[in-house]
């Protein structure tokens, strides 16, 4: 009962966090409620007895990421909200028909069953403590973790590509 | 796992949060937000990713959620300094301006 | 050996590539001495491999490559027999000279690099050509020399009629391939294959002399030659395609690719047994060409046009030769002439060289002071033309006429026109070297002649050599250049031989014959260089009998006629009303389409998004989830 | 099988080494030299090899599946497949990333001191699209998806000073990476529907399909769905195609080439792999919507084609409808996978020679390139215009060149299977038809960008090509006339280049 109690607390909390996120004029505001929803979704790990996973979802995302966003809207400064002008109705009203068909189809895809794969392979009473994760991660998935070594050499390189050299480095400046 | 909230509940605000973030992409016009409801979509994911894990009891669904954090992260660093650039060169970050390129 | 024939086209074609990227790179002389070394090289691999046949030890060959077109049975493969082998010294040998030649005539042009990778490449393509051992292989280097040569005539294509000249080329080469083409439909649904060895062990089993089926191959075969071989009445680009350089000339109008349909017919040698009318068909273009094209010789006042009849007149013996049977006969006259026509081209280059592009000869005369080893070796050439003992064409025209005339019957009546133009050849040849060499200068003022440079005369100097030696090969008395062949022709009747005393009396005819036109013409020019050619017959010669003319007022005419009118008539009443308004119900659809692509991001993300749930949708509806 | 630990990933290990070596040298060298040109062709050049080498060992033991470097044995899922298919795709990938290289040259020479970060994000991106290849895990792929896309972002946006280039950066990257999500929640849904992420090995989705029935396939569907979705995207399938041609336009044009050569011949790979190598028992719920996927690029690249001024978006259109092409033969099975790659292998090339050449003409940093400037190219630059001529008639599938080659394989594929959906044992008859149709069709503006080149008069344009820029073309020509006229060989090696 407790973890019904738990989870419709943190499911109402995830979903006003993704609805304010959508609705806020200003994005500091969105900024805030992405947090909120992304610590209800740690909370949510944790129901699901993904210890780590919940850690690191709060480190990353709602420490890293989400101050990273924050540091940007900083940096380029909050935008007027009228400077977008009023949005049409229409495109309000198409959003939201096709919002609510996409997750009316899914709904409906799992309406006889959300999961139907075998549980022959699985572990009982699974407890995703930073023990079992690390024998998965350093075991069977240890080549894909040296693999995201390209991924963040990428987004180095390329943040570094997009921003840090002055236009002065190029040829068609210096020409 | 409680018999009162099953797998479903879980997966169903997964499917909730998705669509909010599809909705996000589609209406919010400043570049950064709609960055953002990117970002819920893929938190969506990882909470699916979670869930099936508990409930067929396979760890690898917590070790995907991990990669897709890291690739979330990657992302997040480019995109942001996509949008930067951006910014640097017409002080907006309204994409509804940005539509040069057409036809 | 033969493993490495492969390499004979693959040089060549490497020098074409290397030079097309690292031309520029590798400057003017250097991208020059590159092409002449592979095709030298090709040439040294040639001679090696073809060394059995001369001391008789080898057999022919088929070099198996690859697979090249499984469905239709077509491997990539290599025959090599004396015939190829010929073919393949002629190319390569003479190719080399012309590549050296070249070094010092497209000296200073801008383009230098490009010019050789093309040279090179139509040695590539003309070995393809010589080398294959199927029709489908071979046609593939008769498109390929097709193309290299239009590339080449048309390489000043800033000049209007070099292009034009190109074009022409093309489109009357596009006609004789056409021919080409249906007789290879024709050949695969007869025998299944297009494989020579195949087919020639095939045909004579399969029908009979006479056979319908293989007197329409031959005759479209012999289409495909015409275009190639400038016969009639495919032979109107040959003379305009003097407007590319003078060694391209050369290479392609005197030594190697008019050649390829006089090949092709021997190579088809005992098809064209099977069909005598084809034969005579053919025999008869064959002199028809070589007349007409004499007497068009006599009056042009052009050097290189002059040249470019005569190998047109000479090619038509050959033709003779070949539809009449006497296949070595042919093709050692073409050999001879490979030389001898290079000789006289690359001479008149060294001429054009030295009179700073000057081509009337009414321009030229007494250049035998200012240049010696032209004037001496172009002699040679011109001795050899003519048919004067000992020169090689001496030999190979005089073989050519006593094997007609031993035919006997009808083709008595082409023997004495064949005579004809061996008279007419000895008085326009003469005509040209009088005017060229002897005599006062007439040339402009300010023009200083002068003797080319090293490597525009030895390559002289070595075909003189040949044009001087060569005939020797071929003798009545010594016949080795037959034997040489014979394995190339098994299976084929050898025409009937005669005594050697005979041939002597023929030889002697033929020789006096070829004397009296050269008297003429001697006696006419050193007396008056310029004497009054304004006659009808002058002007009309000169104008090739307005055969252009004639094409164009009776085809291309009537064609763009055909175009004008359903442009105007055709294309307003009908495309209009049905295509036009497809088309434009096409482009309106487009863009109709186009206006969907706003170019607004969060448009196209919605576009997604709603494709996407429609795939879902469909997912669920086809898998059966509903 | 002794080198059999390390071959499985050499391919990308190789590309990581020369992009550590480019970038760990730069911070220390002169940058003026542009010696990381080299490195970098020599690491493709190498990863040709080991492609080479791992198709050897396909042919020798057949291949296999490794689940990591260290090989412990008690996992139950691989992360590595060594086979046919991965392995023609080290090779497709390693020449198309070499050509396309010496295409975008000139841009990298034109982007000064940036040049290494250039050069190690293209060699980076093309790890990660082998990843894409060589994988049977569904996450392993999208980590390579991202790892390739989030590289190509960066490329699209690397003219500092073009605004175009910056709008295609962004309108890249958010519909990207909302292709991305998409596709990610796709493998979720998988996982949730048969318990496994893995296509090999034991527990895995072909395993799950050979022992269960689904009673309820609805998240299944949904899952396979929302997979085709993010990957028809990358193959600019229509209706997922909209980003393509922004995109292709507002890019830096001398990385356009490379950039969406190299994301079709991986995401081909990957739809390859995943469905028909995983869910090909599932092929009556997906083949009839790969279908009508495929009509629809072939109908819109065509027809969008048509009315462009714009050769950029010109080429952009005519890859929708070739993506529908190629999706024409996936309908057709395991039996389309040979023309696939045969397709793909000969695109792929034409596409960067193609924007080879619009970069010299164009200029390699330049966004818009109207057709317009190319008028009178043939005219100023004959060798250039042949060039390019082919590698148009190349695309439009004329005979003897050989795109003619790859849709007639592709047709034949497709015609040959049975229809599931409407019911009918006539093949994708209606599909042929159609591609038939939009293919001629299609000569219309394919000859109009060759008619253009041989009769404009602007001879003021840049029409000398580089060295390395004409290596490309060449080389991508030759490819196209060879395989067009001897297309037994290609054909001989792509029968065998198949999924485990």
């Amino acid at each position: 009962m407790a973890e019904a109690v738990t989870f419709g607390i943190f499911a109402i909390v995830a979903l006003a966090g993704a609805v304010t996120m959508l609705v806020a004029k200003n994005p500091v505001y969105s900024a805030v409620g992405l947090l909120s929803a992304m610590f209800a979704l740690a909370v949510m790990y944790i129901l699901l007895d993904a210890h780590l996973v919940a850690m690191v979802q709060v480190i990353i995302y709602a420490g890293a990421v989400m101050t990273l966003f924050l540091f940007v809207i900083m940096l380029i400064g909050v935008d007027n909200p009228n400077a977008y002008g009023p949005r049409p109705v229409s495109q309000s009203i198409v959003t939201w028909v096709v919002a609510g068909v996409f997750f009316a189809a899914i709904v409906l895809a799992g309406s006889g069953a959300w999961v139907t794969g075998s549980a022959a392979f699985g572990t009982a009473d699974l407890n995703g403590t930073i023990e079992n994760v690390a024998d998965e991660m350093f075991g069977t998935w240890t080549i894909v973790f040296l693999s995201t070594v390209m991924l963040l050499t990428i987004a180095a390189v390329g943040t570094i590509a997009l921003a840090y050299f002055t236009g002065a480095d190029d040829d068609e400046a210096a020409a | 796992m409680s018999d009162i909230v099953t797998v479903d509940w879980y997966l169903i605000l997964a499917a909730a949060l998705f669509a909010i973030g599809v909705a996000g992409v589609l209406i919010r016009r400043n570049a950064l937000v709609m960055f953002m409801s990117i970002e819920l979509m893929l938190n969506s994911v990882n909470l699916t990713f979670v869930a099936v894990s508990k409930e067929l009891g396979l760890i690898e669904g917590q070790v995907a959620a991990l990669f897709v954090m890291v690739v979330a992260a990657a992302e997040v660093t480019v995109g942001l300094a996509i949008i930067v650039a951006i910014f640097r060169l017409r002080a907006s970050a309204n994409v509804d301006e940005l539509a040069e390129l057409k036809g | 050996m033969t493993d490495w024939l492969w390499l004979l086209v693959a040089l060549p074609l490497l020098g074409a590539l290397v030079n097309l990227f690292f031309g520029r790179r590798l400057g003017e002389p250097a991208s020059g001495w590159l092409a002449l070394i592979v095709v030298v090289a090709s040439f040294l691999i040639g001679a090696a491999a073809s060394v059995g046949f001369f001391t008789g030890d080898e057999l022919p060959e088929t070099v198996y490559l690859f697979e090249w077109i499984p469905i239709l049975g077509v491997d990539a493969a290599i025959l090599w027999d004396p015939l190829s082998a010929l073919l393949t010294l002629i190319v390569t040998g003479v190719g080399s000279l012309i590549h050296l030649f070249s070094i010092g005539y497209m000296h200073g042009d801008e383009r230098f690099p490009r010019y050789f990778s093309f040279l090179n490449l139509f040695i590539a393509s003309m070995l393809i050509l010589v080398l294959a051992a199927n029709y489908a292989v071979m046609f593939v280097g008769w498109e390929l020399v097709g193309l290299s040569s239009y590339l080449l005539i048309s390489f000043w294509f800033t000049k209007p009629a070099a292009a034009a000249a190109g074009k022409k080329a093309f489109i009357v080469n596009r006609i004789g391939d056409w021919g080409f083409l249906i007789a290879l439909m024709i050949i695969f649904a007869t025998f299944g294959t297009f494989d020579f060895e195949t087919i020639f062990a095939e045909a004579p089993l399969m029908f009979g002399v006479g056979s319908g089926t293989i007197t329409a191959i031959t005759l479209l075969l012999f289409v495909g030659a015409a275009g190639k071989s400038a016969q009639i009445p495919l032979y109107v680009w040959l003379p305009d395609a003097m407007e590319g350089p003078t060694p391209v000339s050369a290479l392609i109008h005197a030594a190697t690719m008019v050649t390829a349909g006089v090949f092709m017919i021997a190579r088809s040698a005992v098809l064209y047994e099977l069909a005598p009318a084809s034969g005579v068909v053919v025999a008869v273009v064959g002199t028809a060409t070589a007349l007409l094209a004499a007497v068009i010789a006599v009056a042009q006042t052009d050097i290189k046009r002059v040249l470019a009849y005569s190998t047109i007149s000479q090619l038509g013996y050959m033709v003779l030769a070949v539809g009449a049977g006497a296949y070595s006969a042919g093709m050692f006259h073409l050999t001879t002439h490979a030389i001898f026509k290079a000789l006289l081209f690359l001479g008149a280059g060294s001429v054009i060289h030295a009179l700073a592009g000057e081509q009337n000869m009414f321009k030229m005369g007494g250049l035998r002071k200012p240049m010696p080893i032209t004037w001496i070796t172009m002699a040679a050439g011109w001795l050899a033309i003519v048919g004067i003992v000992p020169f090689a064409g001496f030999w190979s025209k005089d073989e050519i006429l006593f094997a007609v005339f031993n035919r006997g019957d009808g083709w008595l009546i082409l023997w004495l026109l064949g005579l004809v133009v061996a008279l007419l050849t000895a008085f326009y040849m003469t005509r040209l070297f009088v005017l060229t060499f002897v005599g006062k200068p007439r040339w402009d003022d300010g023009v200083e002649p002068h003797e080319s440079p090293p490597s525009m005369t030895i390559p002289l100097i070595v075909l003189a050599v040949l044009a001087l030696g060569l005939g020797a090969w071929n003798t009545p008395f010594r016949l080795s250049f037959e034997h040489f062949l014979e394995p190339s022709f098994e299976g084929v009747p050898h025409p009937e031989g005669a005594s050697t005393s005979e041939f002597v009396i023929f030889a002697g005819l033929v020789l006096v014959i070829a004397i009296i036109g050269l008297a003429a013409a001697w006696w006419r020019y050193t007396r008056d260089p310029l004497p009054a050619e304004d006659g009808s017959f002058w002007r009309n010669a000169l104008a090739g009998f307005h055969v252009d003319d004639f094409y164009g007022r009776t085809i291309v005419a009537p064609g763009k006629a055909i175009a004008t009118w359903s442009s105007e008539v055709f294309d307003r009443k009908v495309i209009d009303g049905v295509a036009e308004g497809t088309a434009r119900g096409i482009r309106d659809a487009g863009s109709g389409t186009s206006a969907l692509q706003t170019g607004q991001v969060r448009w196209y993300a919605a576009g997604m998004a709603i494709a996407g749930i429609l795939v879902i949708v469909f997912f669920l509806f086809i898998g059966g989830a509903f | 099988m002794e080198n059999a630990a390390f071959l499985p990933v050499a391919f990308e290990v190789v590309l990581l080494v020369g992009a550590l070596v480019v970038l760990l040298v730069a911070v220390v060298a002169d940058r003026d030299r542009r010696w990381w040109g080299p490195v970098a062709g020599l690491s493709f050049a190498l990863a040709g090899a080991v492609g080479f080498l791992q198709w050897r060992e396909v042919e020798e033991t057949g291949g296999g599946l490794f689940f990591s470097s260290l090989d412990v044995p008690v996992f139950r899922s691989p992360m590595v497949v060594l086979d046919g298919y991965s392995a023609f795709a080290a090779m497709l990938l390693a020449v198309v990333g070499f050509v396309g290289l010496l295409a975008a040259w000139d841009l990298v020479v034109k982007v000064g001191k940036r040049g290494p970060e250039f050069v190690v994000l293209v060699l980076l991106a093309f790890a990660g699209l082998h990843m894409m290849t060589a994988t049977p895990n569904l996450v392993v792929i999208f980590i390579g998806l991202e790892t390739a896309s989030i590289a190509f972002y960066v490329l699209a946006g690397f003219v500092r000073t073009s605004e175009a280039s910056k709008e295609a950066a962004l309108k890249y990257f958010l519909l990207g990476s909302l292709a991305s999500a998409l596709f990610l929640y796709g493998v979720a849904l998988v996982f949730g529907a048969t318990g496994s992420l893995s296509i090999y090995g034991a527990n895995s989705i072909r395993n799950f399909f050979s022992t269960v029935i689904v009673a309820e396939p609805g998240i299944l569907l949904a899952g396979m769905a929302l997979m085709l979705v993010g990957l028809a995207f990358k193959v600019t399938a229509a209706p997922f195609h909209q980003w393509a041609p922004d995109v292709y336009q507002g890019a830096p044009t001398g990385a356009v080439g490379l950039m969406s050569a190299g994301i079709k011949v991986a995401a081909f790979a990957a739809i390859g792999r995943i469905f028909i190598g995983g869910f090909i028992s599932q092929i009556d719920a997906w083949g009839p919507i790969v279908a009508v996927i495929a009509a629809l690029s072939m109908i819109v690249g065509t027809f969008l084609a048509l009315v462009q001024d714009d050769i950029k978006r010109l080429l952009a259109y005519s890859g929708v409808a070739h993506a529908g092409y190629i999706l024409t033969a996936l309908v057709a099975g395991v039996q389309g996978i040979g023309p696939m790659w045969f397709y793909l292998a000969t695109y792929s090339l034409m596409v960067v020679g193609a924007f080879a050449v619009v970069s010299t003409v164009a200029g390699p940093d330049a966004g818009r390139a109207p057709l317009a400037d190319f008028g009178g190219l043939a005219k100023a630059n004959p060798e250039l215009g042949w060039l390019m001529s082919s590698l148009v008639l190349g695309m439009a599938g004329i005979p003897f060149f050989a795109g003619f080659v790859g849709k007639v394989l592709s047709f034949t594929a497709a015609a040959s299977v049975e229809n599931p959906w409407p019911a009918g044992d006539n093949g994708y008859l209606w599909l042929v038809v159609l591609g038939t149709l939009t293919t001629v069709i299609g000569l219309a503006f394919y000859l109009r960008i060759i008619s253009t080149m041989f009769t404009g008069q602007e001879p003021e344009l840049q029409t000398e090509a580089t060295l390395p820029i004409r290596f490309a073309v060449v080389i991508s020509a030759v490819v196209t006339v060879v395989f067009g006229i001897v297309p037994w060989p290609l054909i001989d090696v792509v029968r065998d280049a198949l999924p485990l």
